[in-house]
Protein backbone atom coordinates (compact mmCIF):
# COMPACT_ATOMS: atom_id res chain seq x y z
CA UNK A 1 0.00 0.00 0.00
CA UNK A 2 1.14 3.95 -1.06
CA UNK A 3 1.02 5.89 1.99
CA UNK A 4 1.46 9.41 1.69
CA UNK A 5 2.20 12.82 4.17
CA UNK A 6 1.29 16.20 3.54
CA UNK A 7 1.59 19.74 5.16
CA UNK A 8 3.23 18.81 8.74
CA UNK A 9 2.55 15.73 8.66
CA UNK A 10 5.48 14.66 5.93
CA UNK A 11 8.02 17.52 7.28
CA UNK A 12 7.74 15.41 10.59
CA UNK A 13 8.12 12.48 8.92
CA UNK A 14 10.07 13.53 6.41
CA UNK A 15 9.39 12.39 3.40
CA UNK A 16 6.23 12.79 1.00
CA UNK A 17 5.44 8.99 0.02
CA UNK A 18 6.39 5.21 0.82
CA UNK A 19 5.05 1.45 0.37
CA UNK A 20 4.02 0.76 3.32
CA UNK A 21 3.67 -3.31 4.69
CA UNK A 22 1.72 -3.43 7.86
CA UNK A 23 1.22 -6.66 9.46
CA UNK A 24 -1.94 -8.12 9.47
CA UNK A 25 -3.21 -7.24 13.08
CA UNK A 26 -3.41 -3.95 11.64
CA UNK A 27 -6.37 -3.25 10.42
CA UNK A 28 -7.42 0.14 10.48
CA UNK A 29 -6.60 3.35 9.40
CA UNK A 30 -6.46 4.52 13.63
CA UNK A 31 -4.20 1.23 14.01
CA UNK A 32 -2.00 1.84 11.11
CA UNK A 33 -1.31 5.33 12.83
CA UNK A 34 -0.77 3.44 16.07
CA UNK A 35 1.93 0.96 13.78
CA UNK A 36 3.56 3.96 11.97
CA UNK A 37 3.65 5.95 15.31
CA UNK A 38 6.62 3.42 16.83
CA UNK A 39 8.99 3.68 14.39
CA UNK A 40 10.91 6.53 14.46
CA UNK A 41 10.87 10.07 16.46
CA UNK A 42 9.64 11.57 13.05
CA UNK A 43 6.50 9.93 12.89
CA UNK A 44 5.98 9.70 16.73
CA UNK A 45 6.24 13.44 16.42
CA UNK A 46 3.93 13.48 13.21
CA UNK A 47 1.45 11.26 15.32
CA UNK A 48 1.88 12.36 18.57
CA UNK A 49 -1.86 13.60 18.56
CA UNK A 50 -3.29 10.92 16.86
CA UNK A 51 -7.06 12.42 17.15
CA UNK A 52 -6.12 15.41 14.90
CA UNK A 53 -4.84 13.96 12.11
CA UNK A 54 -7.27 13.21 8.98
CA UNK A 55 -6.85 10.17 6.81
CA UNK A 56 -7.99 9.51 3.00
CA UNK A 57 -8.14 6.01 1.50
CA UNK A 58 -7.94 5.87 -2.72
CA UNK A 59 -8.59 10.08 -1.96
CA UNK A 60 -11.35 9.57 -0.10
CA UNK A 61 -11.69 11.16 3.17
CA UNK A 62 -11.87 8.20 5.88
CA UNK A 63 -12.61 7.95 9.54
CA UNK A 64 -10.39 6.14 11.81
CA UNK A 65 -12.33 3.38 12.44
CA UNK A 66 -11.64 2.32 8.84
CA UNK A 67 -11.02 -0.51 7.57
CA UNK A 68 -7.72 -0.45 5.30
CA UNK A 69 -8.48 -3.91 3.64
CA UNK A 70 -8.20 -3.61 -0.32
CA UNK A 71 -6.59 0.07 0.01
CA UNK A 72 -4.15 0.83 -2.89
CA UNK A 73 -3.28 4.80 -1.42
CA UNK A 74 -3.36 6.12 2.03
CA UNK A 75 -2.78 9.28 3.23
CA UNK A 76 -2.54 11.29 6.04
CA UNK A 77 -2.30 14.74 7.09
CA UNK A 78 -3.27 17.95 9.24
CA UNK A 79 -6.67 19.42 9.18
CA UNK A 80 -7.43 21.29 5.95
CA UNK A 81 -6.88 25.23 5.73
CA UNK A 82 -7.81 26.12 2.17
CA UNK A 83 -10.50 27.98 1.10
CA UNK B 1 -25.57 21.26 -15.64
CA UNK B 2 -21.95 20.87 -15.47
CA UNK B 3 -20.09 23.08 -13.19
CA UNK B 4 -16.65 24.32 -14.02
CA UNK B 5 -14.43 22.66 -11.45
CA UNK B 6 -10.25 23.68 -11.53
CA UNK B 7 -7.46 23.62 -9.24
CA UNK B 8 -4.50 25.69 -11.01
CA UNK B 9 -1.45 27.42 -9.90
CA UNK B 10 -1.78 30.56 -12.22
CA UNK B 11 -3.74 33.76 -11.10
CA UNK B 12 -7.65 33.50 -12.07
CA UNK B 13 -9.82 36.11 -13.56
CA UNK B 14 -14.02 36.54 -11.46
CA UNK B 15 -14.84 38.63 -14.19
CA UNK B 16 -13.73 36.27 -17.03
CA UNK B 17 -15.59 33.05 -15.29
CA UNK B 18 -19.29 35.56 -14.26
CA UNK B 19 -18.90 35.87 -18.06
CA UNK B 20 -18.19 32.78 -19.08
CA UNK B 21 -21.69 31.56 -17.05
CA UNK B 22 -23.94 34.88 -18.40
CA UNK B 23 -22.77 34.36 -21.96
CA UNK B 24 -26.53 35.60 -23.56
CA UNK B 25 -28.51 33.61 -20.86
CA UNK B 26 -31.94 35.24 -19.98
CA UNK B 27 -32.87 32.71 -17.50
CA UNK B 28 -30.52 33.47 -14.84
CA UNK B 29 -31.74 36.01 -11.67
CA UNK B 30 -28.82 35.69 -9.31
CA UNK B 31 -25.50 34.97 -9.68
CA UNK B 32 -23.71 35.16 -6.22
CA UNK B 33 -19.44 35.34 -6.19
CA UNK B 34 -17.25 34.77 -3.51
CA UNK B 35 -13.34 35.34 -3.90
CA UNK B 36 -10.93 34.50 -0.97
CA UNK B 37 -7.72 36.71 -0.69
CA UNK B 38 -4.21 36.05 0.45
CA UNK B 39 -4.78 38.67 3.58
CA UNK B 40 -1.41 40.49 5.06
CA UNK B 41 -3.02 43.40 7.65
CA UNK B 42 0.44 43.81 9.34
CA UNK B 43 2.67 43.62 6.32
CA UNK B 44 4.57 40.54 7.83
CA UNK B 45 3.41 37.81 5.13
CA UNK B 46 5.74 37.27 1.98
CA UNK B 47 3.67 34.49 0.44
CA UNK B 48 1.15 31.59 1.37
CA UNK B 49 2.24 28.67 0.16
CA UNK B 50 -1.01 26.53 -0.70
CA UNK B 51 -0.08 22.39 -0.38
CA UNK B 52 -2.33 20.49 -2.08
CA UNK B 53 -3.11 16.30 -2.78
CA UNK B 54 -3.56 15.94 -6.49
CA UNK B 55 -6.01 13.77 -7.35
CA UNK B 56 -7.98 14.36 -4.03
CA UNK B 57 -8.04 17.83 -4.18
CA UNK B 58 -9.90 17.85 -7.80
CA UNK B 59 -12.44 14.23 -6.30
CA UNK B 60 -12.98 16.23 -3.44
CA UNK B 61 -14.62 19.22 -4.56
CA UNK B 62 -16.62 17.57 -6.86
CA UNK B 63 -17.88 15.63 -4.34
CA UNK B 64 -18.86 18.75 -2.76
CA UNK B 65 -19.86 20.66 -6.38
CA UNK B 66 -22.36 17.44 -6.88
CA UNK B 67 -23.76 17.77 -3.18
CA UNK B 68 -24.90 21.41 -3.56
CA UNK B 69 -26.11 20.34 -6.92
CA UNK B 70 -28.46 17.86 -5.15
CA UNK B 71 -29.29 20.60 -2.15
CA UNK B 72 -30.31 23.79 -4.65
CA UNK B 73 -31.28 24.18 -8.05
CA UNK B 74 -28.34 25.92 -9.22
CA UNK B 75 -28.40 26.63 -13.52
CA UNK B 76 -24.13 27.33 -13.60
CA UNK B 77 -21.21 26.92 -10.49
CA UNK B 78 -17.75 27.60 -10.85
CA UNK B 79 -15.17 26.67 -8.21
CA UNK B 80 -11.32 27.58 -8.65
CA UNK B 81 -8.93 26.94 -6.38
CA UNK B 82 -5.27 27.75 -6.92
CA UNK B 83 -2.07 25.85 -4.90
CA UNK B 84 1.77 26.97 -4.78
CA UNK B 85 2.98 30.42 -3.90
CA UNK B 86 -0.01 32.94 -3.66
CA UNK B 87 1.01 36.58 -3.06
CA UNK B 88 -0.78 38.78 -0.41
CA UNK B 89 -4.04 40.49 -2.19
CA UNK B 90 -3.90 37.37 -4.80
CA UNK B 91 -7.01 35.02 -4.63
CA UNK B 92 -7.11 32.30 -4.12
CA UNK B 93 -10.47 30.99 -4.54
CA UNK B 94 -13.27 31.38 -6.54
CA UNK B 95 -16.96 30.38 -6.05
CA UNK B 96 -20.27 31.40 -8.47
CA UNK B 97 -23.23 30.38 -8.20
CA UNK B 98 -26.06 31.32 -9.81
CA UNK B 99 -30.23 30.38 -9.78
CA UNK B 100 -33.02 31.80 -11.06
CA UNK B 101 -33.33 33.58 -6.98
CA UNK B 102 -31.09 34.65 -5.13
CA UNK B 103 -31.95 32.73 -1.56
CA UNK B 104 -30.86 29.64 -3.47
CA UNK B 105 -27.59 31.38 -5.14
CA UNK B 106 -26.49 32.25 -1.71
CA UNK B 107 -26.81 29.34 -0.18
CA UNK B 108 -25.10 27.47 -2.51
CA UNK B 109 -22.26 29.36 -2.64
CA UNK B 110 -22.06 29.89 1.38
CA UNK B 111 -22.18 25.88 2.12
CA UNK B 112 -19.17 25.31 -1.03
CA UNK B 113 -16.85 27.52 1.11
CA UNK B 114 -17.69 26.44 4.02
CA UNK B 115 -17.54 22.54 2.96
CA UNK B 116 -14.00 23.55 1.18
CA UNK B 117 -12.77 25.10 3.93
CA UNK B 118 -13.13 21.95 5.49
CA UNK B 119 -12.81 18.84 3.14
CA UNK B 120 -10.97 19.93 0.71
CA UNK B 121 -7.29 18.53 0.92
CA UNK B 122 -4.82 22.09 0.91
CA UNK B 123 -2.74 23.49 3.73
CA UNK B 124 -1.39 26.82 3.98
CA UNK B 125 2.04 27.55 5.34
CA UNK B 126 3.24 31.08 5.81
CA UNK B 127 6.62 32.80 4.21
CA UNK B 128 7.55 35.69 6.84
CA UNK B 129 8.33 39.13 5.01
CA UNK B 130 11.89 38.44 6.99
CA UNK B 131 13.09 35.62 4.96
CA UNK B 132 11.81 32.87 7.52
CA UNK B 133 9.39 30.22 6.96
CA UNK B 134 6.37 30.94 9.22
CA UNK B 135 3.74 28.50 10.32
CA UNK B 136 1.55 26.13 9.01
CA UNK B 137 -1.84 28.42 8.94
CA UNK B 138 -4.05 26.62 11.54
CA UNK B 139 -7.45 25.51 11.17
CA UNK B 140 -10.68 27.56 13.02
CA UNK B 141 -12.58 26.19 15.26
CA UNK B 142 -15.63 28.08 13.78
CA UNK B 143 -14.38 26.96 10.27
CA UNK B 144 -15.94 23.44 11.94
CA UNK B 145 -19.09 25.22 13.01
CA UNK B 146 -19.67 26.85 9.68
CA UNK B 147 -19.67 23.17 8.17
CA UNK B 148 -21.67 21.19 10.85
CA UNK B 149 -24.31 23.79 10.24
CA UNK B 150 -25.31 22.43 7.03
CA UNK B 151 -25.98 18.93 8.77
CA UNK B 152 -28.85 20.41 10.97
CA UNK C 1 -14.86 53.72 4.89
CA UNK C 2 -17.45 55.49 2.56
CA UNK C 3 -19.80 53.23 0.50
CA UNK C 4 -19.88 53.33 -2.60
CA UNK C 5 -23.94 53.89 -3.41
CA UNK C 6 -25.13 54.85 -7.18
CA UNK C 7 -28.72 54.70 -8.58
CA UNK C 8 -28.38 54.96 -12.62
CA UNK C 9 -30.29 54.20 -15.47
CA UNK C 10 -27.02 52.90 -17.37
CA UNK C 11 -25.49 49.20 -17.32
CA UNK C 12 -22.68 48.68 -15.02
CA UNK C 13 -19.76 46.29 -14.43
CA UNK C 14 -19.44 43.96 -11.49
CA UNK C 15 -15.60 43.32 -12.68
CA UNK C 16 -14.70 46.99 -12.58
CA UNK C 17 -16.47 48.02 -9.37
CA UNK C 18 -14.66 44.79 -7.96
CA UNK C 19 -11.42 46.26 -9.10
CA UNK C 20 -12.13 49.36 -7.65
CA UNK C 21 -12.38 47.69 -4.48
CA UNK C 22 -9.51 45.95 -4.46
CA UNK C 23 -7.03 47.66 -5.92
CA UNK C 24 -3.53 47.06 -4.43
CA UNK C 25 -5.13 46.26 -1.17
CA UNK C 26 -3.35 43.55 1.00
CA UNK C 27 -6.43 43.49 3.79
CA UNK C 28 -8.99 42.20 2.09
CA UNK C 29 -9.85 38.32 2.87
CA UNK C 30 -13.16 38.05 1.39
CA UNK C 31 -15.03 39.85 -1.30
CA UNK C 32 -18.89 38.68 -1.90
CA UNK C 33 -20.63 39.84 -5.19
CA UNK C 34 -24.22 39.64 -5.57
CA UNK C 35 -25.67 40.23 -8.83
CA UNK C 36 -29.23 40.23 -9.50
CA UNK C 37 -30.12 39.86 -13.56
CA UNK C 38 -33.77 40.62 -15.44
CA UNK C 39 -34.96 36.75 -15.83
CA UNK C 40 -37.43 36.35 -19.02
CA UNK C 41 -37.29 31.98 -18.57
CA UNK C 42 -40.32 31.99 -21.23
CA UNK C 43 -39.23 34.03 -23.89
CA UNK C 44 -42.30 36.37 -22.99
CA UNK C 45 -40.35 39.62 -21.51
CA UNK C 46 -39.53 42.61 -23.56
CA UNK C 47 -38.44 44.56 -20.85
CA UNK C 48 -38.52 45.83 -17.38
CA UNK C 49 -39.47 49.30 -16.61
CA UNK C 50 -38.01 50.30 -13.21
CA UNK C 51 -39.65 53.43 -11.34
CA UNK C 52 -37.92 54.78 -8.68
CA UNK C 53 -38.49 57.27 -6.41
CA UNK C 54 -35.44 59.60 -6.79
CA UNK C 55 -34.14 61.34 -3.56
CA UNK C 56 -35.65 58.40 -1.68
CA UNK C 57 -33.93 55.69 -3.31
CA UNK C 58 -30.24 57.41 -2.65
CA UNK C 59 -31.70 57.71 0.98
CA UNK C 60 -32.71 54.56 1.87
CA UNK C 61 -30.02 52.51 0.20
CA UNK C 62 -27.68 54.65 2.11
CA UNK C 63 -29.98 53.82 5.30
CA UNK C 64 -30.05 49.92 4.61
CA UNK C 65 -25.73 50.46 3.96
CA UNK C 66 -25.45 52.79 7.02
CA UNK C 67 -27.35 49.66 8.94
CA UNK C 68 -25.15 47.26 7.56
CA UNK C 69 -21.99 49.22 8.29
CA UNK C 70 -23.06 48.93 11.90
CA UNK C 71 -23.92 45.62 12.20
CA UNK C 72 -20.51 44.43 10.22
CA UNK C 73 -16.76 45.09 10.33
CA UNK C 74 -16.73 45.48 6.65
CA UNK C 75 -13.91 47.22 4.37
CA UNK C 76 -15.69 48.33 1.58
CA UNK C 77 -19.29 48.23 0.24
CA UNK C 78 -20.54 48.99 -3.44
CA UNK C 79 -24.19 48.89 -4.18
CA UNK C 80 -25.58 50.33 -7.62
CA UNK C 81 -29.15 50.16 -8.57
CA UNK C 82 -30.33 50.72 -12.17
CA UNK C 83 -33.83 52.28 -13.07
CA UNK C 84 -35.53 53.11 -15.96
CA UNK C 85 -35.78 50.11 -19.42
CA UNK C 86 -33.62 46.88 -18.55
CA UNK C 87 -34.11 43.76 -21.02
CA UNK C 88 -34.17 40.16 -20.01
CA UNK C 89 -30.18 39.30 -19.25
CA UNK C 90 -29.08 42.71 -18.17
CA UNK C 91 -27.52 43.72 -14.22
CA UNK C 92 -30.42 45.33 -12.34
CA UNK C 93 -28.89 45.26 -8.91
CA UNK C 94 -25.43 45.00 -7.32
CA UNK C 95 -24.16 44.66 -3.54
CA UNK C 96 -20.22 43.65 -3.25
CA UNK C 97 -19.30 43.45 0.54
CA UNK C 98 -15.66 43.05 1.46
CA UNK C 99 -14.61 41.60 4.60
CA UNK C 100 -11.54 39.83 6.61
CA UNK C 101 -13.45 37.28 6.97
CA UNK C 102 -16.06 35.42 4.41
CA UNK C 103 -18.96 35.06 7.16
CA UNK C 104 -19.19 38.47 7.64
CA UNK C 105 -18.67 39.33 3.70
CA UNK C 106 -21.71 36.73 3.11
CA UNK C 107 -23.72 38.18 5.86
CA UNK C 108 -23.97 41.50 4.69
CA UNK C 109 -24.91 40.95 0.99
CA UNK C 110 -27.49 39.09 2.08
CA UNK C 111 -28.70 41.18 4.42
CA UNK C 112 -28.61 44.14 1.90
CA UNK C 113 -30.13 42.29 -0.65
CA UNK C 114 -32.85 41.01 1.61
CA UNK C 115 -33.49 44.97 3.10
CA UNK C 116 -32.95 46.09 -0.88
CA UNK C 117 -35.96 44.20 -1.67
CA UNK C 118 -38.30 45.33 0.81
CA UNK C 119 -37.20 48.89 1.51
CA UNK C 120 -35.81 50.47 -1.26
CA UNK C 121 -38.36 52.33 -3.66
CA UNK C 122 -38.23 51.02 -6.67
CA UNK C 123 -40.85 49.08 -8.78
CA UNK C 124 -41.07 46.95 -11.58
CA UNK C 125 -43.53 46.70 -14.37
CA UNK C 126 -43.13 44.02 -17.35
CA UNK C 127 -43.28 44.96 -21.11
CA UNK C 128 -44.38 41.96 -22.89
CA UNK C 129 -42.80 40.49 -25.87
CA UNK C 130 -46.06 40.52 -28.04
CA UNK C 131 -45.97 44.34 -27.52
CA UNK C 132 -48.17 44.96 -25.16
CA UNK C 133 -47.86 46.54 -21.47
CA UNK C 134 -48.16 43.75 -18.81
CA UNK C 135 -48.28 44.37 -14.81
CA UNK C 136 -46.64 45.85 -12.06
CA UNK C 137 -44.49 42.77 -10.57
CA UNK C 138 -46.30 41.44 -7.43
CA UNK C 139 -44.41 41.46 -3.93
CA UNK C 140 -43.16 37.94 -2.90
CA UNK C 141 -44.38 37.35 0.78
CA UNK C 142 -41.07 35.32 0.94
CA UNK C 143 -39.20 38.55 0.70
CA UNK C 144 -40.72 39.97 3.56
CA UNK C 145 -39.67 36.36 5.45
CA UNK C 146 -36.30 36.96 4.22
CA UNK C 147 -36.34 40.60 5.43
CA UNK C 148 -38.01 39.94 9.14
CA UNK C 149 -35.10 37.60 9.82
CA UNK C 150 -32.54 40.19 10.37
CA UNK C 151 -34.76 41.70 13.36
CA UNK C 152 -34.89 38.54 15.18
CA UNK D 1 -48.07 69.85 1.04
CA UNK D 2 -46.60 68.17 -1.80
CA UNK D 3 -48.32 64.43 -2.60
CA UNK D 4 -46.21 62.58 -4.77
CA UNK D 5 -47.81 59.08 -6.34
CA UNK D 6 -45.74 55.70 -8.04
CA UNK D 7 -46.28 52.50 -9.83
CA UNK D 8 -49.74 51.38 -9.89
CA UNK D 9 -51.13 54.04 -7.41
CA UNK D 10 -49.72 56.78 -9.88
CA UNK D 11 -51.59 55.16 -12.88
CA UNK D 12 -54.81 54.50 -11.13
CA UNK D 13 -55.06 58.35 -9.24
CA UNK D 14 -53.81 59.83 -13.06
CA UNK D 15 -50.78 61.65 -12.15
CA UNK D 16 -47.64 61.69 -10.22
CA UNK D 17 -47.61 64.70 -8.00
CA UNK D 18 -50.30 67.53 -7.02
CA UNK D 19 -50.42 69.80 -3.94
CA UNK D 20 -52.44 68.87 -1.50
CA UNK D 21 -54.17 70.69 1.38
CA UNK D 22 -56.17 68.52 3.79
CA UNK D 23 -58.56 69.98 6.51
CA UNK D 24 -57.35 70.33 9.88
CA UNK D 25 -58.81 67.31 11.31
CA UNK D 26 -56.88 65.10 8.91
CA UNK D 27 -53.88 63.87 11.36
CA UNK D 28 -52.05 60.94 9.99
CA UNK D 29 -51.37 58.97 6.93
CA UNK D 30 -54.04 56.48 7.13
CA UNK D 31 -56.22 59.39 7.60
CA UNK D 32 -54.67 60.99 4.91
CA UNK D 33 -55.20 57.79 2.63
CA UNK D 34 -59.42 57.62 3.59
CA UNK D 35 -59.78 61.64 3.24
CA UNK D 36 -57.93 61.02 -0.53
CA UNK D 37 -60.28 57.67 -1.38
CA UNK D 38 -63.32 60.09 -1.31
CA UNK D 39 -62.04 62.61 -4.16
CA UNK D 40 -63.10 60.69 -6.94
CA UNK D 41 -62.94 57.21 -8.58
CA UNK D 42 -59.04 57.30 -9.37
CA UNK D 43 -58.08 57.58 -5.76
CA UNK D 44 -60.61 55.16 -4.64
CA UNK D 45 -59.15 52.32 -6.77
CA UNK D 46 -55.80 53.19 -5.78
CA UNK D 47 -56.40 53.26 -2.07
CA UNK D 48 -59.16 50.72 -2.36
CA UNK D 49 -56.97 48.23 0.06
CA UNK D 50 -55.34 50.92 2.12
CA UNK D 51 -53.84 47.94 3.62
CA UNK D 52 -51.03 47.24 1.06
CA UNK D 53 -50.29 50.89 0.55
CA UNK D 54 -46.93 52.30 1.23
CA UNK D 55 -45.87 55.60 2.49
CA UNK D 56 -42.72 57.73 3.22
CA UNK D 57 -42.91 61.58 4.74
CA UNK D 58 -40.11 63.56 2.88
CA UNK D 59 -38.34 60.55 1.77
CA UNK D 60 -38.37 58.30 4.77
CA UNK D 61 -41.04 55.24 5.50
CA UNK D 62 -43.92 56.25 7.67
CA UNK D 63 -46.33 54.09 8.84
CA UNK D 64 -50.03 54.97 8.89
CA UNK D 65 -50.09 56.20 12.04
CA UNK D 66 -47.66 58.27 11.37
CA UNK D 67 -48.64 62.17 12.28
CA UNK D 68 -48.17 64.16 8.86
CA UNK D 69 -47.77 67.20 10.40
CA UNK D 70 -44.97 69.46 9.10
CA UNK D 71 -44.19 66.67 6.24
CA UNK D 72 -43.52 69.05 3.33
CA UNK D 73 -43.70 65.80 0.96
CA UNK D 74 -45.65 63.03 1.16
CA UNK D 75 -45.79 60.03 -0.97
CA UNK D 76 -47.77 56.94 -1.66
CA UNK D 77 -47.18 53.65 -3.38
CA UNK D 78 -47.74 49.76 -3.63
CA UNK D 79 -45.01 47.43 -2.04
CA UNK D 80 -41.23 47.73 -3.23
CA UNK D 81 -40.46 45.28 -6.06
CA UNK D 82 -36.94 46.31 -7.02
CA UNK D 83 -34.39 44.45 -6.32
Amino acid sequence: MKALYFAWVRERIGRAEEELSPPPEVGTVGELIAWLKTRDEGYALAFENAAVIRAAIDKAHARHDTAIAGAREIAFFPPMTGG
Amino acid sequence: MTPTLRIQSAPFDPAQEAARIENGRRDIGAIVSFTGLCRDEDATLAALELEHYPGMAEAEIARVAAEALSRWPLQALTIIHRHGRILPGEKIVLVIAAARHRGEAFAAAEFLMDYLKTRAPFWKKEHRADGSVGDWVAPKAKDDAAAQRWRE
